[in-house]
């Protein structure tokens, strides 16, 4: 069902945790849903210096979360924001169709980390066009 | 982390067959393979095969054999009492009752039938999965042809009062169809005692094999056809007989209700450690399903904070099968029907977890599985934002 | 007339499973056992050999793997095919054509929609049981939804022109189911070449197990369930996947199809010099079917004066299985349908045996029916009255 990527960052998740003095941090998901993504980010310089995340959710969720951080680390907010769910599925060898929505919750949660950062430097936040990650089911036969 | 052994816990999706079922099975496919339906008395023998697997099954339940019609499984039993029944009553009414917890081959098949005309009481449960004897009876109305109620839940373990369901049903003149896929081979059965007028069986839940299973008719129940064609299961049931299944049905049935009671007992055992085990050292825990109303095998859990398909990866990674209610194993819209309907939240139903014993699990199994659940659920919870959120405004 | 020797001339009712079909088997019923629907590796690894047999299948009839349906049987097959599209399609039309010699998994099916609002063509059959085409083609109308025609009769062993019939209905655009029971792993088939859209086969015909067959359905063709439940067979077919079934099932079709004119011309040679032998040894001997568009193993012929039932008991006596269109075998009112529809008077059709030869026959099984048939048919006819009669008043 998964590749060996997926598993490989499902087991061996990078970057799980909390940043304590984060200023960025992200949630996106819904418990009655089964899944939740948070992610924390500590901003320096326009770059990202470090990231966190705290994933509740399936093996496909936890992967994606996994290896979003490892991409968005070290890069620019800006390259951070072009980061795609495909792009994450790829990087993981791919995931199935049922599973894509859980790799859109990872950009959602970076895009609304990000724009926290935002707000909080008194920046206009970004135009997010990814809606409904809240309250809307995702589990379609995609 | 790493484990080569495969530890068991999904005895209630299917059963290995027992090498003892596997051997009778054996002479029927190279040997004694005559069509049991023809004159000769190389298939006449074949015949004979059939009616003693037919016997068997019907001793098991407390039928008699010429009420036994074998079928493919339990999907299609149920597929052929609840649409045979309706089919052949429509004259009489358009109402059926079952339950807001039943496997989907009846509940599909419900929602079938309320698409072509029927309609369909879904009775609700209460927190531990049984159903309010009232709440059954207010529901009929002179329009009910059909109770369709599951003997004993599939993911909870819960046992319905199928004596006093087939009571009331017998009282107001309503065909019985119990559903005892989980029952036959965990729990005695009595169709006479219990006024079951339909029963459905599936071989493969008590170590017999796939693709075979059982329905039971009491005589003079009016049911038309599901698969119709040439004249086998004394017109009923069409399809060339398949021999082996049937004859390793037989075995399987009869070896299953023999010992029911000891095999129970050591059941019920095993799981009852393991089940304390697992409330003793995982905080935050909620038992699903009926606390003594279960069947000997089923523990239903719910771990808060976590995701189930998550957890069954990291079981999987060492050997654990196991399954769960959660949606996001299933790829479907919701957790478990049954989950919600005994009232979980669907956060906690997206937690659940089922360990289902039998045959194969051993102490040792018991042992390592409260050795390392433990530390898997710690794992995820602390990659939960759920649980960092709850850590941190305390419990609520 | 003591023999105890096992002549098996009745493969076109079922067939023995073959060792290597069995031994490929074996592992699934009590190792790798587990849930091909589960989540967990060891359930994948079943999955796995499903999705491996599902493959095998489709090559063997030219299909993609996604276009094969596990299900019970051939009965299963056919009801699902034509049910299923019968219900699909009424709002486009409810008439549907089929021919006079279906086996009764597609005529009953035929004739159960019938009492729910469907009509039915039963085109008839030349004296050599083939269908005339343009009278299929006047056939057709604007609310024709479904054309089901068998390839290879069970009985009379007759071909059918499936490609021109696949190409009428997809010029005229209806759905073309076909039962090929009879035909797979006896003749070549590609049902991309010959424009078929379902085609049914069981396992118990060409050396697979019984309980286990498959339905083609063509990419894209809308159909209804027949068994409602669980999400197996991609949400098509409920019911826990007859894993030992499937994986042999596949196993089967493969050396089937892989020898399959080898295998033929070996069949032919010996039931050609087994048919020749009858013509030439007893006289008032009759053919039923194609004398070239036929199965490979299979003669069907009458013998005037005598019944089919008694000729079977006496080649029973002495080991040999055969079958036979006779009322009086069947226990119903009439002889064969097939028989009656290639133009055979009552009288005739029963007398009638049909001798299918398979990979068990052998030339001594041939010398020795040579042997004994004449004598039987003989000894049966000096019993009979109507042999008298015609004696007496010499050939009318
Ligand atoms: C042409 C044909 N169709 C359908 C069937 C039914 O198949 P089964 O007996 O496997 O259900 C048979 C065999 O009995 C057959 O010969
Ligand atoms: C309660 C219940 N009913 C019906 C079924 C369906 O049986 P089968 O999968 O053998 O068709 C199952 C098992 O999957 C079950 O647990
Ligand atoms: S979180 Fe539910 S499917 Fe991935
Ligand atoms: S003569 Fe006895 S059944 Fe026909």
């Amino acid at each position: 069902m998964y590749s060996d990527k997926v598993m490989d960052h499902f087991m061996n998740p990078r970057n799980v945790g909390e940043i304590v003095d984060a200023n960025g941090v992200g949630e996106v998901g819904n418990a009655k849903c089964g899944d939740i993504m948070k992610i924390y980010l500590e901003v320096e310089d326009n770059i990202i210096k470090d990231v966190k995340f705290k994933t509740f959710g399936c093996g496909a969720a936890i992967a994606s979360s996994s290896m979003a951080t490892e991409l968005i680390k070290g890069k620019t907010l800006e390259e951070a924001w072009n980061l795609t769910n495909k792009a994450v599925a790829e990087a993981l060898d791919g995931l199935p169709p049922v599973k894509m929505h859980c790799s859109v919750l990872a950009e959602g949660a970076i895009h609304k980390a990000i724009n926290d950062y935002r707000i909080r430097m008194g920046l206009e936040p970004w135009e997010d066009n990814i809606t409904d990650l809240d309250d809307h089911h995702h589990h379609n036969n995609e | 982390m790493e484990q080569k052994r495969l530890i068991y816990m999904d005895h209630a999706a299917t059963t290995y067959t027992k090498p003892e079922v596997v051997e009778t099975m054996m002479p029927f496919f190279t040997e004694q393979f005559g069509n049991a339906s023809s004159v000769y008395t190389f298939g006449r023998k074949s015949k004979a095969a059939v009616e003693t697997a037919r016997e068997q099954v019907a001793k098991a339940i407390g039928a008699k054999s010429d009420e036994i019609y074998f079928v493919n499984g339990g999907s299609e039993a149920d597929n052929w009492a609840i649409k045979g029944i309706a089919w052949a009553h429509r004259d009489k009414g358009n109402h059926i009752i079952t339950t807001k917890i039943e496997h989907h081959a009846v509940l599909h098949v419900c929602e079938y039938l309320e698409n072509n005309g029927f309609e369909v009481t879904y009775l609700s449960v209460d927190e531990n999965g049984l159903i309010d004897l009232d709440e059954l009876k207010r529901a009929i109305t002179d329009k009910t042809i059909l109770i369709t109620i599951m003997f004993a839940n599939n993911e909870i373990g819960t046992i319905q009062p199928i004596a006093e369901i087939g009571k009331i049903a017998r009282e107001r003149g309503i065909i019985f169809h119990t559903d005892a896929v989980q029952a036959v081979g965990n729990v005695a059965i009595d169709v006479e005692k219990m006024n079951i007028d339909l029963l459905s069986l599936a071989g493969h839940k008590f170590y017999g094999p796939k693709g075979i299973g059982a329905l039971y008719i009491r005589k003079g129940i009016k049911i038309e056809n599901l698969i119709h064609g040439g004249g086998q299961e004394r017109r009923r049931r069409a399809g060339t007989e398949n021999l082996p299944g049937i004859v390793g049905l037989g075995k399987a049935i009869e070896m299953a209700t023999e010992n029911l009671e000891e095999h129970n007992e050591k059941i019920r055992k095993m799981r009852d450690r393991l089940l304390n085990g697992i409330m003793e050292k995982i905080p935050y825990t909620k038992l699903n399903g009926h606390p003594e109303k279960r069947l000997p095998g089923n523990i239903n859990v719910s771990f808060k904070f976590i995701e189930g398909e998550s957890l069954l990866l990291m079981l999987d990674q060492l050997g654990i099968c196991a399954s769960t209610g959660s949606a996001c194993s299933s790829g479907s819209l919701d957790p478990s029907h049954v989950l919600l309907a005994i009232g979980l939240p669907h956060e906690i139903a997206h937690g659940s977890l089922r360990l289902s014993l039998g045959d194969l699990t051993t102490e040792e199994d018991i042992d390592y599985v409260l050795e390392v659940l433990p530390k898997i659920v710690q794992r995820l919870r602390e990659m939960s934002p759920l649980y960092e959120d709850f850590i941190k405004k305390g419990e609520n």
